[in-house]
């Protein structure tokens, strides 16, 4: 029994990176309709930002200075993409451009730090790892649920409870109407756009420690980050959530109770809620559908 | 040089003539296309007739995905499991029962056909890109199967397949297997477009183009969703028949990710409106693939992207078709 | 997603001859019709070959080092192997069969080369061999480590410089009996060389009187977080691990099996793929202690293994690993089989590589088998830090 | 004999807001009925509902006598009941013609047919290009939809309902942005429809509907405010003091946003 707990928690650490990765994603698609393909490009920046500032074993200090390097990227990118797809009408057409934005993106990172695969130690002080229930765990993955959380809280209170939240809200549902209200949505939709990458990126830098830094794993990150958009339902906070604790957990306790299944269980567990709740978990509301 | 003209194994034929008048024209350009791919293998060399032959098996395959994506809307990134199956299939006949091709064919079709049928009544009740998501699911599971079942030689792919025979003569040359390939391509591409051409396709194109107003007309459009999806599901696993048939083995790879999404690109860089240029996209994305690559220092994916970034905008209605199916915009009112 | 890195892979493709593909498609069309076979072409004083490895794609960092160690050899002699001049025309394997069988095929009949050198994916090995049996070209696997390669599916125009997987896994067996008291678990990736290489582990073990304390077989290639694995291996009370994994699997398995306190408490060894390249120096600290069983390793202290690597780093600025040595060796045997042979056939050349002996490689000498398999010595090797970096120590023979 | 048309406490909620609420209807067979109220007065909703876009939240839908409230859009369709909508909802990257003729082949039970292309199925062409001769785009047939005109793409989508045999057809807003000349077009063709095709129409152009309608319902924040032949509606004082300060019945319905 003590070993599953442990694996929950494990579960939650993978759901709290998945969390961050996945929600602008989410936001995005349920603002603009625009799937960013991007998306997996930019967590690589994050990732490969934490290796060429923190190399092997750097300071809390510079652990901060590559996540804020990191965010800082990724809005840049975020923007510049925000930009080129609000200029391009069709949903193929912007796909393909966030496409052509993620070769770019991920072939320079490779022409940069080469083939090979990096990886990153957690910043000195939580390098080591705890005790809990007889099992040493990484002290570092706490972290990163501590982060999951605080990040959870946070989003939460400004979508669901700031007025700038119920804009956020109001343009997934229904942009044309808020536009009507004499709303910018272009700034917001901008705004968003620019903090989902930025969150991609710093997810780059908090994952680093795990999953490290290599060509490929943009891809990876992007399928998964899908697919907690897929299941958890396109634009809402609350599903971008559920879908990331929720696949955290089948990649973890799934796998520790199935192992023979284990190759399986990812997408089985997104057919299976997509038969059941073809929208997702907890979509979004959206206006009325005739 | 001829050898630059007969690089699009693609019959130029116009999937839906507008006007009787054009008809004229498309059967002429097709009866040139297809007598100048019939010529290839008297002029070229092995290399590049082996090349053609697996541009044309490829094609085969990516006019599945044209058939989902650019006339019913339904953009796929699964198929190459349906492709795999036909080669698996195709290669185990070769391999334990008879190298006769037509027999392979028949049942990889028929393998095709029912993989495309167990699977697809999950697939065809989702839209866009939950769609998307799910034949991803699919085609990921069915690639996992491929890598963990030891009967079909899992990682290691399955070998020694003999070479093809047609009526009872094998054939050995590559020429020969380019004819045999090239015959069987223009016949599926000849039902495809039949099919596109047909009150069946018309049905399609109308719930790539609006979903809700089939609804609203009195359609079903389930069970037709579920029938292409099915004879999709045939044609990939033609395609992957037709590959077993050149390259005489098959692994994991063949139905991968990336077969499924360059497939997909082949119909989007192709335009999806019609089938011949998924087609002659199918030739340039093996090209590229296979061969293009010489004079890029090793970064061209940067000159790519940024290829990509200025198509979608100096020519936005060039890629067109999947742009034109419903968009949630629109679904909502 | 998958078509990023497939384009990647489609533009990082290099061939030494000049000419876009049109061109190449125009100028093989002078070459006649495709209606007949046939096999590789030898002339006077040069001779061409093929080299077939992965410059895209995750195997990119093998097959740099197989071009690199293959290209050593070569500027060693001259740019000569047999006294002939060599030609070599490079070409990018990819991940899977779907690019690296149409690139061999390229080699063999656009080309036209001798042979072919190189394979990193054991699937295209296999894959290729009818295609290279029927040619007639000899193909000469410098790493894929399929045992079917050198077994079933032999032939005598397919001989392998490297390694078959279950052999690797085997000479580690007896050792760990040895030396562990108690079970032990076994881990690996699901795929076949995962299988294979546990496989040949197991049977030696178990022949030697070891006990397998449990198994376990990941999802290969989608497994990023390893912790529910290594919690059934801590609580099924195994004595050590043995495992296989190669590129960012081997990293995070590694770098994870440290992180949840296994590594202080349970012994891990494996094939040294595990703890070989930039694969160790990505792992650092973290994989120190692995024990590991392989051909090969940089702190051989042997003369020739010594003037190797110096030269080696001299070039490439870098230490070479396990894949340059097999392409180095891949060179030598053709520098000896063509030296031998009557022409510069593929004919001649297959017949020949049976006659070569004992090559004195890096790695201690070795010979092709009656299989074509290499002949060779396993060592067990140890990483150790070695002031900042880290090296894979060698501890002593496996038998 | 049984109404064509019968909707009985008809509800549509919209959590707190209801659209249509508790709205009785009855629409004899061959009559032509007009459905006229401000803009938000849940007449759009109204068809929705009875068409089986929407569920209904509550209350029944009777096509000829059964009830029909249960079975999908298209089951409704199948069975007769069609609509238009408000803004054009075509097949715009296909051609005019195929518009048209999705509706006839759906009809004539060929739409699954794929054994030879569709120009072989000669009555399907014939009848759908009679469809596009009555609204005047026979000119156009092989134009992809898309590049029609605003009032072109009005015309056509009355074409295509037409052409799918209906036997109740529900107009919602017709001749909104077509011209002075199509929309007599329009006028002509429905006065040119046989009897036994009722016809509910959602209607601003008050000249249109007083010229077409047997009987008009005034529809107000989701109810019927009243219900009866045009002269009636027109001198109603019910429906005049519903709308405080107009002076005019018809500025209440031509007035405002439009």
């Amino acid at each position: 029994m003590d070993t599953y707990l442990v694996t929950v928690l494990n579960g939650l650490a993978m759901g709290s990176l998945l969390f961050a990765i996945a929600l602008g994603l989410s936001l995005v698609f349920g603002m603009m309709d625009v799937l960013n393909l991007a998306h997996g490009a930019i967590y690589l920046v994050g990732a490969y930002v934490a290796v060429a500032l923190t190399g092997d074993g750097a300071g809390p200090a510079m652990f901060v200075a590559a996540v804020l390097a990191a965010a800082a990227a990724g809005a840049v990118l975020g923007g510049a993409l925000a930009g080129m797809t609000r200029a391009t009408p069709h949903h193929l057409d912007q796909a393909l451009l966030t496409l052509g934005v993620a070769l770019v993106v991920a072939e320079s990172l490779t022409v940069v730090f080469g083939s090979d695969v990096h990886s990153l130690a957690a910043p000195a002080p939580l390098d080591g790892g705890v005790q809990i229930l007889g099992q040493t765990y990484p002290v570092y993955r706490l972290l990163v649920i501590a982060f999951g959380a605080i990040l959870a809280l946070v989003v939460y209170r400004l979508v669901e409870r700031s007025r700038l939240g119920a804009v956020i809200r109001a343009t997934v549902a229904d942009r044309a109407m808020v536009s009507a209200l004499g709303i910018d949505t272009g700034r917001v939709l901008v705004g968003v756009f620019a903090a989902g990458a930025a969150l991609a990126a710093v997810g780059g830098v908090l994952a680093g420690p795990i999953l490290g830094a290599q060509p490929g794993l943009d891809e990876k990150v992007l399928l998964l980050a899908l697919v907690v958009v897929v299941v958890g339902g396109l634009g809402s906070v609350r599903g971008a959530l559920l879908g990331a604790v929720l696949i955290g957990q089948v990649q973890a306790l799934g796998v520790a109770l199935l192992p023979e299944y284990a190759s399986f269980l990812l997408f089985a567990a997104m057919a299976a809620v997509l038969l059941m709740r073809p929208a997702g978990l907890l979509p979004a509301p959206t206006a009325v559908r005739a | 040089m001829k050898a630059v003209e007969t690089t699009a194994p693609a019959p130029a034929v116009a999937a839906r003539p507008r006007r009787p008048a054009r008809r004229g024209r498309a059967v002429a350009a097709a009866v040139t296309a297809a007598a100048l791919l019939a010529a290839v293998p008297l002029v070229l060399g092995a290399y590049p007739v082996s090349m053609m032959t697996r541009m044309l098996a490829f094609a085969v395959l990516v006019l599945s995905v044209d058939l989902l994506t650019g006339i019913t809307g339904m953009p796929t990134l699964g198929q190459a499991a349906y492709f795999g199956v036909g080669a698996y299939t195709a290669a185990l006949v070769g391999v334990h029962l008879t190298s006769d091709g037509a027999v392979q064919v028949a049942a990889a079709l028929l393998a095709g056909l029912a993989a495309a049928a167990v699977t697809g009544w999950i697939a065809v009740r989702a839209h866009g890109i939950v769609f998307l998501m799910l034949t991803l699911a699919i085609g990921e599971s069915v690639h996992q199967l491929a890598d963990t079942w030891s009967l079909v030689g899992g990682g290691n792919g399955l070998a020694g397949m003999p070479p093809v025979s047609v009526l009872g003569t094998a054939l050995p040359a590559a020429g020969f297997v380019y004819w045999w390939v090239l015959a069987v391509a223009a016949a599926a591409f000849a039902v495809v477009a039949l099919v596109a051409r047909s009150p069946y396709g018309r049905t399609l194109r109308g719930i790539r183009d609006n979903e809700a107003r089939m609804r609203a007309l009195g359609y079903r459009p389930g069970p037709a969703k579920f029938g292409v999806f099915c004879l999709a599901g045939a044609v990939a696993a033609v395609g992957g028949a037709l590959w077993a048939a050149q390259v005489r083995f098959v692994s994991p790879g063949d139905l991968g990710f990336e077969v499924a999404a360059l497939a997909l690109l082949s119909v989007v860089i192709g335009g999806s409106g019609t089938l011949w240029g998924p087609c002659l996209g199918a030739a340039l994305v093996l090209l590229v693939r296979d061969n293009l690559s010489a004079h890029v220092g090793g970064h061209g994916a940067l000159v790519l992207g940024a290829v990509f970034v200025a198509v979608v905008f100096t020519m936005p209605r060039g890629l067109a078709g999947l742009a034109r199916r419903p968009r949630r915009t629109e679904a909502r009112s | 997603m998958g078509v990023l890195s497939a384009v990647l892979r489609s533009l990082r493709r290099t061939t030494t001859i000049s000419g876009l593909a049109v061109g190449a498609l125009a100028l093989s069309g002078c070459a006649g019709s495709s209606l007949d076979q046939s096999g590789s072409q030898g002339s006077g004083d040069e001779v061409k070959l093929g080299l077939l490895v992965p410059l895209s794609g995750v195997y990119a960092p093998l097959g740099e080092d197989m071009r690199d160690g293959f290209q050593l050899y070569l500027d060693q002699h001259g740019g000569r192997l047999g006294g002939k001049t060599v030609r070599v025309v490079t070409v990018d394997e990819g991940e899977t069969p779907q690019t690296g069988v149409p690139a061999a095929q390229k080699l063999v009949t656009q080309d036209r080369v001798t042979a072919v050198v190189g394979v990193v994916n054991s699937a295209t090995a296999l894959g290729l061999r009818d295609f290279f049996h029927e040619s007639k070209v000899p193909l000469l696997v410098a790493n894929a480590g399929a045992d079917a390669i050198t077994g079933e599916r032999s032939s005598p125009y397919v001989w392998r410089t490297s390694f078959a997987n279950g052999k690797v896994g085997a000479a580690l067996g007896p050792a760990v009996a040895e030396e562990v008291d108690g079970g032990v678990y076994l881990i690996t990736a699901d795929y076949a060389a995962g299988r294979e290489m546990v496989g040949g582990f197991r049977k030696a073990f178990e022949a030697a009187g070891g006990k397998i304390a449990g198994e376990k077989y990941t999802p290969f290639g989608k497994t990023q977080d390893y912790q529910p694995y290594l919690s059934a291996i801590r609580n099924s009370g195994a004595k050590a691990v043995f495992s296989f994994y190669a590129g960012a699997e081997a990293v995070n398995f590694v770098k994870q099996y440290k992180q949840f306190g296994l590594a202080d408490r349970i012994p891990l060894y494996g094939t040294g793929f595990l703890t070989e390249g930039g694969v160790l120096n990505a792992q650092g600290a973290s994989a120190v202690g692995v024990k590991t069983s392989l051909h090969y390793s940089t702190e051989l202290d042997t003369p020739i293994n010594k003037a190797f690597v110096e030269a080696y780093r001299t070039k490439h600025g870098k230490a070479p690993t396990v894949y340059s040595v097999q392409a180095y060796d891949a060179a030598a045997a053709l520098d000896k089989a063509i030296a031998k042979a009557d022409g510069t056939g593929g004919e001649d050349i297959a017949e020949a590589l049976g006659g070569i002996g004992t090559i004195d490689s890096p790695r201690g000498p070795w010979s092709f088998d009656a299989d074509h398999d290499a002949r060779q010595k396993y060592y067990l090797r140890e990483v150790r830090s070695d002031g900042g970096s880290f090296v894979n120590a060698v501890l002593g023979e496996l038998d | 004999m049984t109404p064509a048309l019968r909707l009985e406490g008809l509800t549509r909620s919209y959590g707190s807001l209801t659209a249509v609420d508790h709205v009785d209807l009855t629409v004899a067979r061959g009559e032509r009925h007009a459905l006229i109220g401000p803009n938000g007065a849940g007449k759009s909703t109204l068809f929705a509902t009875v068409a089986g876009t929407l569920r209904a939240t509550s209350g029944r839908v009777l096509l000829n006598g059964r009830d029909v409230t249960a079975l999908s859009e298209s089951e409704r369709a199948r069975r007769g009941l069609l609509r238009t909508y408000q803004h054009s909802s075509l097949f715009l990257g296909c051609t005019v013609l195929d518009n048209v003729a999705l509706a006839v082949q759906r009809v004539q039970r060929v739409a699954h047919r794929f054994d030879r292309p569709a120009r072989g199925f000669r009555r399907v062409q014939a009848r759908a290009l009679e469809h596009l001769e009555s609204v005047g785009l026979a000119g156009r047939a092989h134009d992809t939809a898309s590049e029609l005109s605003h009032g072109e793409r009005r015309q056509l989508e009355v074409a295509m309902v037409l052409a799918a045999e209906p036997a109740v057809v529900m107009f919602d807003e017709p001749t909104a942005g077509m011209s002075a000349a199509e929309t007599e077009r329009f006028a002509t063709l429905l006065e040119g429809l046989p009897r036994s095709l009722t016809v509910v129409i959602v209607e601003h152009d008050l000249d249109v509907v007083f010229r077409l309608a047997d009987r008009v319902t005034v529809l107000h924040l989701g109810a019927v405010l009243a219900s009866g032949p045009p002269a009636a509606i027109r001198s109603d004082e019910a429906v005049r003091a519903a709308y405080l300060g107009a002076a005019r019945t018809e500025d209440l319905f031509t007035g405002g946003a439009r």
